[in-house]
């Protein structure tokens, strides 16, 4: 049972710290749990993840928290994650995970859930890739496309912040048009890449593109897109999850600046196919949702 | 279509009898065959129990790929699918590799270099795939004759490197390659080259074990890592851990995880002098002065070398090495003992293999090494050009 | 820098770089011999009795209760650190941590001299790690710590540690504890 | 002097079937008991494009791989080899060793006065003939050309026997043969023309046989001497 790997053995239970007992007593694991995970949990329930050094009042991170409190099945779920500034919150995640490469991230996940598939028939085990959108969509584009037309059951969340930001502020494909960074000293020349676009022509199931402002909707969408992943094919979330220390906004304007971001520029888009409709409301009816 | 679950104690999915390394290489009752490289790797994959394979068409490797497919669709490999590009195989058998499989996949040339920055990933995440290599040059121009400057490229990826000679060596070495690559205290990806063309498309006779038998799975709990299945502690685990921008001293981490990859190439060496007979195989006269230290195709020219200078009663040794990394350091000095000179051929521009025996000699063998012939683009090395050449250097210490 | 290893402060703390690498099935090794378990397991009892401080390291492997073996492991090391006298400090997991570890309670794989400096260890048992963790932490150990480390490995064995038991299961445990209680009545700890 | 390993290079054009015919060469030696190494140029052959394959048998074990630089035989498939310089070498002959053969499959005589004073002074034997025609004679098509020319290589060696060419050609037809993707359509069409597969392998069978007894009684006519050793069985 995948669940026993947080079980500490009583004969250690006294020097193990607090952190490691709370995971296996307080965090909200799927198993003997009549409701789905959420977000509302997040207060009183240990989380999945640890104190790690993203930047103070960071968007990505608490959109991370969300994601992690959403999972529908933790203890089953594989994370596959990139280089960035992501890669610095991923060692503290208590799943497993791998960080490989920089822009390989869905090949690697499509080896992971097409041999878990293999190894375990009888189970559902959930692949789910973290990445910015640097790793998405340049470099990896093309990885993340080819996983979408080979209909890879994994879901893959683009942690959009619109810039590479740990490597220190160049522009990216998904940075908007005309904007200022290095590399383009005079601004963008072109649009940013309609990404969530993309994905739904390349086949995913389902697509949405919008910000990290509104924890319930993450979770929801985060749940939708590994429930349809698991029985359907690929799925593709574009989060926007702006980069406050290279838009020179102070440590508590993210949340601002994303509602702003739903107003026009991320305005909510969500791209269903019948198949996963209809799946979803199989779900919903089976208390999944 | 077989299913993991229907794999027993006894019998793997495919209902082909488990046994040991051991009994496949040494003990099992073989029949004569004539077949191609890439026809022998199918062969050696259908009897390895694998559960995964990725492949990509690039020549000459192309024909082992389809080959591996077929025994997908026959049931005997779990997971097979056509990636998007080398870099996308190579870290699509990263995936596999670390969700616990048993994984081969094979590319050549201009693909090996497109992927090459997934190999020092390979090592570093302990992955113990294995890659055949069947060996082409490298543009530009646009090449796809044999050529094995490739391999210069991988030397110091950490995976390790072994070299086989012929059909009959591929079939061996990749099923041995299985093994020693999943030792716990190993546990690193193994590259398996030829040069291509030379073996993949020579048709040549072969001895094969029957194939109702199969080597034990891979056993992904015995491992130095745990694999990415959620099954093992601990339950928070990345593979493998960013340790930049830290305040704790991640260069010594890096440096030591560095150092446990070469520990672990280094480690392999019992097993691999077991399991392939030796790393360096001697033919031809044992007191002679003049040693060829080869590996791959330019170990036959130079036996084709060896039996017409002999011929000429001229005598000499061919030193044929069979690991490439680790670098079987100790059996060459060995067998250097009363050689005078020693002559590497080579089927590439640069002489990598020439390099490797200068840089691992020096100063411990008193010998003249000679770094030639070569040949490149896929040139052929006829006996006549080594003979001319053994000549020259032979004139040249008389004069001396 | 504290005290220093063997090695010292190596650029090369890696025993395979000088020649010695695991030792073969039914053996053990110390520092650079291969011997027999029972020698191994003699000197390793004697090392923990004998020095300050001596600590065990559980894994991952033996500290969760993933299987039966992990959870009859994890009784019989209990037993291990009452014999020799030894605390326990556990290498829960993996990660580099962040902002830094604790090192009166926990280890790290990388940086495991931390925890050694900081509770002056001198000899060590490293039980239930995975292999490639041992090995990375054992490397920076060996050279920057005069800590006397001890292997108890259930595959292959580890040669940056100082003395390394292989193929160590419940059996080899038992055998260990009984061979530790003999050691420590011969020196009267 | 009858040699203890010869090496043959087979320059044709694409979808003649030199690669097949050089597999079926190897495999029939094999099985008489020589060793035997067969492969094509490594190139990327298209139809009537140059092409090139390679035999090597002895009653040594073969070592040599890759093309064949100095043969002791050569075939020459199709008269474009040579008038149209469609060959890896040239004159096609480079690299010839004494006492050695060649057979030009071509309805007239291609060499000049100079070629001929080279290879009379190596005492190199040339059979010029067309086999193209022949196999459309013998077999009802110009497809079995490929197995007109080996006939003809064995009826000059004649030291491997028609059932040891007969099991080469039936290993190459009846098993499951791992072939490039124009190969295996090329083998789809030949097998349509004759509708029955035993039926093509017969026919392959008489062609060579054919072929083996001319170039056979050619080789007496000729003086030609034993290049290859016996097998040693």
């Amino acid at each position: 049972m995948s669940l026993d790997i947080y079980k500490i053995n009583p004969e250690f239970r006294d020097i193990m710290p607090k952190e490691i007992i709370d995971l296996e007593e307080n965090a909200t694991w799927a198993q003997n749990q009549d409701k789905p995970r959420g977000i509302k949990e997040l207060p009183q329930t240990k989380e999945l993840i640890e104190e790690h050094s993203l930047c103070a009042g960071c968007p990505e991170a608490a959109t991370l928290r969300y994601v992690l409190s959403a999972l529908p099945k933790p203890e089953e779920t594989v994370i596959v994650n990139s280089t960035g500034c992501t890669s610095l919150m991923f060692p503290h995640i208590a799943l497993h995970t791998v960080h490989s490469l920089f822009g390989n991230q869905n090949s690697v996940a499509s080896g992971i859930k097409r041999v878990l598939e293999w190894r375990f028939p009888d189970k559902q085990k959930d692949v789910v890739v973290l990445a910015g959108d640097g790793a998405t969509v340049d470099i990896g584009l093309d990885y993340t496309l080819q996983s979408f037309f080979r209909q890879e059951k994994i879901t893959t969340i683009c942690f959009d912040n619109e810039v590479y930001a740990n490597t220190g502020g160049q522009e990216s494909g998904m940075t908007a048009k005309g904007q200022v960074f290095k590399m383009a000293p005079t601004g963008k020349k072109f649009e940013k890449v309609p990404m969530w676009e993309l994905a739904k022509t390349s086949g995913c199931h389902y697509s949405v593109n919008m910000t990290g402002s509104a924890p319930k909707a993450v979770a929801k969408a985060v749940r939708e897109a590994i429930l349809v992943a698991r029985e359907i094919g690929p799925t593709f979330l574009n989060i926007y999850t702006p980069c406050i220390l290279e838009i020179g906004l102070s440590a508590n304007e993210g949340l601002g600046e994303m509602k702003a971001g739903d107003k026009h520029r991320f305005e909510f888009y969500r791209h269903v196919s019948p198949e996963a409709e209809e799946y979803l409301k199989k779900c919903k009816e089976e208390g999944l949702l | 279509m077989g299913k993991i679950t229907d794999m027993t104690e006894t019998h793997n999915w495919s209902g082909q009898k488990l046994v040991s390394i051991e009994h496949m290489l040494f003990e099992a009752p073989r029949t004569k065959h004539f077949m191609t490289g890439s026809e022998v790797l199918k062969e050696a994959v259908k009897r390895a129990t694998v559960d995964a394979s990725v492949s990509y068409p690039i020549t000459p490797q192309s024909e082992a790929a389809h080959l591996i497919g077929e025994l997908w669709a026959e049931g005997y490999v779990g997971v097979y699918f056509r990636g998007e590009n080398e870099f996308g195989v190579m870290s699509e058998v990263a995936g596999c590799s670390m969700a616990g499989a048993r994984t081969v996949t094979t590319t050549s040339g201009p693909g090996t270099l497109r992927a090459m920055e997934n190999f020092a990933m390979w090592s570093g995440t302990r992955a113990p795939m294995q890659l055949c290599l069947m060996a082409r040059g490298i543009n530009s121009p646009l090449t796809i004759q044999p050529d094995n400057l490739e391999v210069q490229y991988l030397l110091e990826t950490g995976c390790m490197i072994w070299y086989a000679e012929n059909v009959q060596e591929l079939f061996d070495m990749s099923l041995a390659a299985f093994t020693v690559a999943e030792q716990p205290d190993v546990h690193v990806p193994i590259i398996t080259a030829v040069d291509g063309f030379f073996v993949s498309h020579t048709r040549e006779a072969v001895e094969l074990p029957a194939d109702d038998i199969a080597l034990k799975p891979y056993n992904p709990y015995a491992a130095p890592l745990p694999p990415i299945d959620s099954e093992m502690p601990p339950g928070r685990f990345l593979r493998d851990p960013f340790v930049m921008k830290s305040n704790y001293i991640s260069y010594a981490t890096h440096a030591s995880w560095q150092w446990e990859i070469r520990s672990a190439v280094e480690r392999s060496k019992p097993y691999a002098r077991k399991l392939l007979n030796g790393l360096v195989h001697v033919t031809g006269n044992e007191d002679a002065e003049i040693a060829f230290v080869t590996c791959g195709t330019a170990s036959n020219q130079a036996k084709e070398g060896q039996r017409e200078l002999e011929k000429l009663g001229i005598k000499s040794k061919v030193l044929k090495l069979r690991t490439i990394r680790p670098f079987p350091e100790e059996e060459l000095i060995k067998e250097l003992e009363g050689v005078k000179h020693v002559i590497v051929p080579e089927f590439n521009v640069v002489g990598w293999l020439a390099n490797e025996v200068k840089a691992k000699l020096y100063g411990k063998v008193d010998v003249n090494i000679h770094a030639g012939p070569r040949v490149a683009g896929g040139m052929s090395l006829p006996a006549e050009a080594i003979i001319q050449e053994v000549q020259e250097v032979l004139n040249a210490a008389k004069g001396a | 820098m504290a005290n220093q290893g063997p090695a010292y402060y190596s650029p090369y703390p890696v025993a395979t770089y000088e020649g010695v690498i695991t030792p073969p099935e039914g053996k053990a090794l110390l520092l650079t011999d291969v011997v027999d378990e029972e020698v191994a397991m003699r000197e390793a009892a004697k090392q923990m009795l004998t020095n300050e401080n001596a600590t065990i390291f559980p894994g991952p492997q033996v500290l969760y209760g993933w299987n039966e073996e992990a959870k009859e492991k994890a009784t019989l090391i209990k037993e291990i650190a009452e014999v020799l006298n030894a605390k326990m400090i556990p290498m829960y997991d993996y990660r580099p941590k962040y902002p830094k570890i604790d090192p009166e309670v926990e280890i790290n794989p990388n940086h495991p001299n931390l925890t050694i400096w900081h509770n002056n260890i001198k000899a060590a048992i490293f039980v239930g790690v995975h292999c490639h963790y041992a090995n990375v932490a054992l490397k920076i150990v060996r050279s920057e710590t005069d800590c006397y480390t001890i292997a108890i490995c259930g595959l292959s064995g580890h040669e940056d540690a100082m003395a390394t038991l292989r193929d160590q299961h419940t059996h080899e445990l038992k055998r260990f504890i009984e061979i530790a209680k003999e050691v420590k009545a011969e020196l009267g700890k | 002097m009858a040699k203890d390993s010869i090496k043959i290079r087979m320059p044709a054009l694409g979808g003649q079937g030199a690669v097949t015919a050089a597999h079926i060469a190897a495999t029939a030696a094999d099985t008489e008991g020589y060793y035997a190494v067969s492969n094509p140029f490594f190139g990327a052959e298209k139809r009537m494009a140059p092409s090139e394959s390679y035999a090597r048998i002895g009653t040594v074990p073969i070592y040599d791989r890759g093309e064949v630089i100095y043969p002791d035989i050569v075939m020459i498939y199709h008269p474009q080899v040579i008038t149209m310089g469609k060959s890896y070498t040239m004159p096609f002959y480079a690299g010839v060793k004494e006492n050695g053969l060649i057979i030009i499959n071509s309805e007239r005589d291609l060499l000049t006065a100079h070629d001929k004073k080279i290879l009379d002074d190596l005492n190199v034997k040339v059979l010029t003939k067309d086999f193209t025609e022949f196999a459309i004679q013998e077999a009802g098509t110009e497809l079995a050309t490929n197995m007109a020319m080996l006939g003809s290589l064995f009826g000059a060696l004649g030291t491997i026997s028609k059932p040891a060419i007969e099991e080469g050609i039936k290993d190459r037809f009846l098993k499951k043969y791992t072939a490039s993707g124009g190969t295996a359509t090329l083998d789809s069409v030949i097998e349509k023309k004759f509708k029955k597969k035993m039926d093509l392998i017969q026919k392959n069978l008489d062609t060579a046989s054919a072929a083996f007894d001319l170039t056979a009684e050619w080789a007496d006519q000729v003086g030609l001497e034993q290049i290859l050793e016996a097998p040693k069985k």
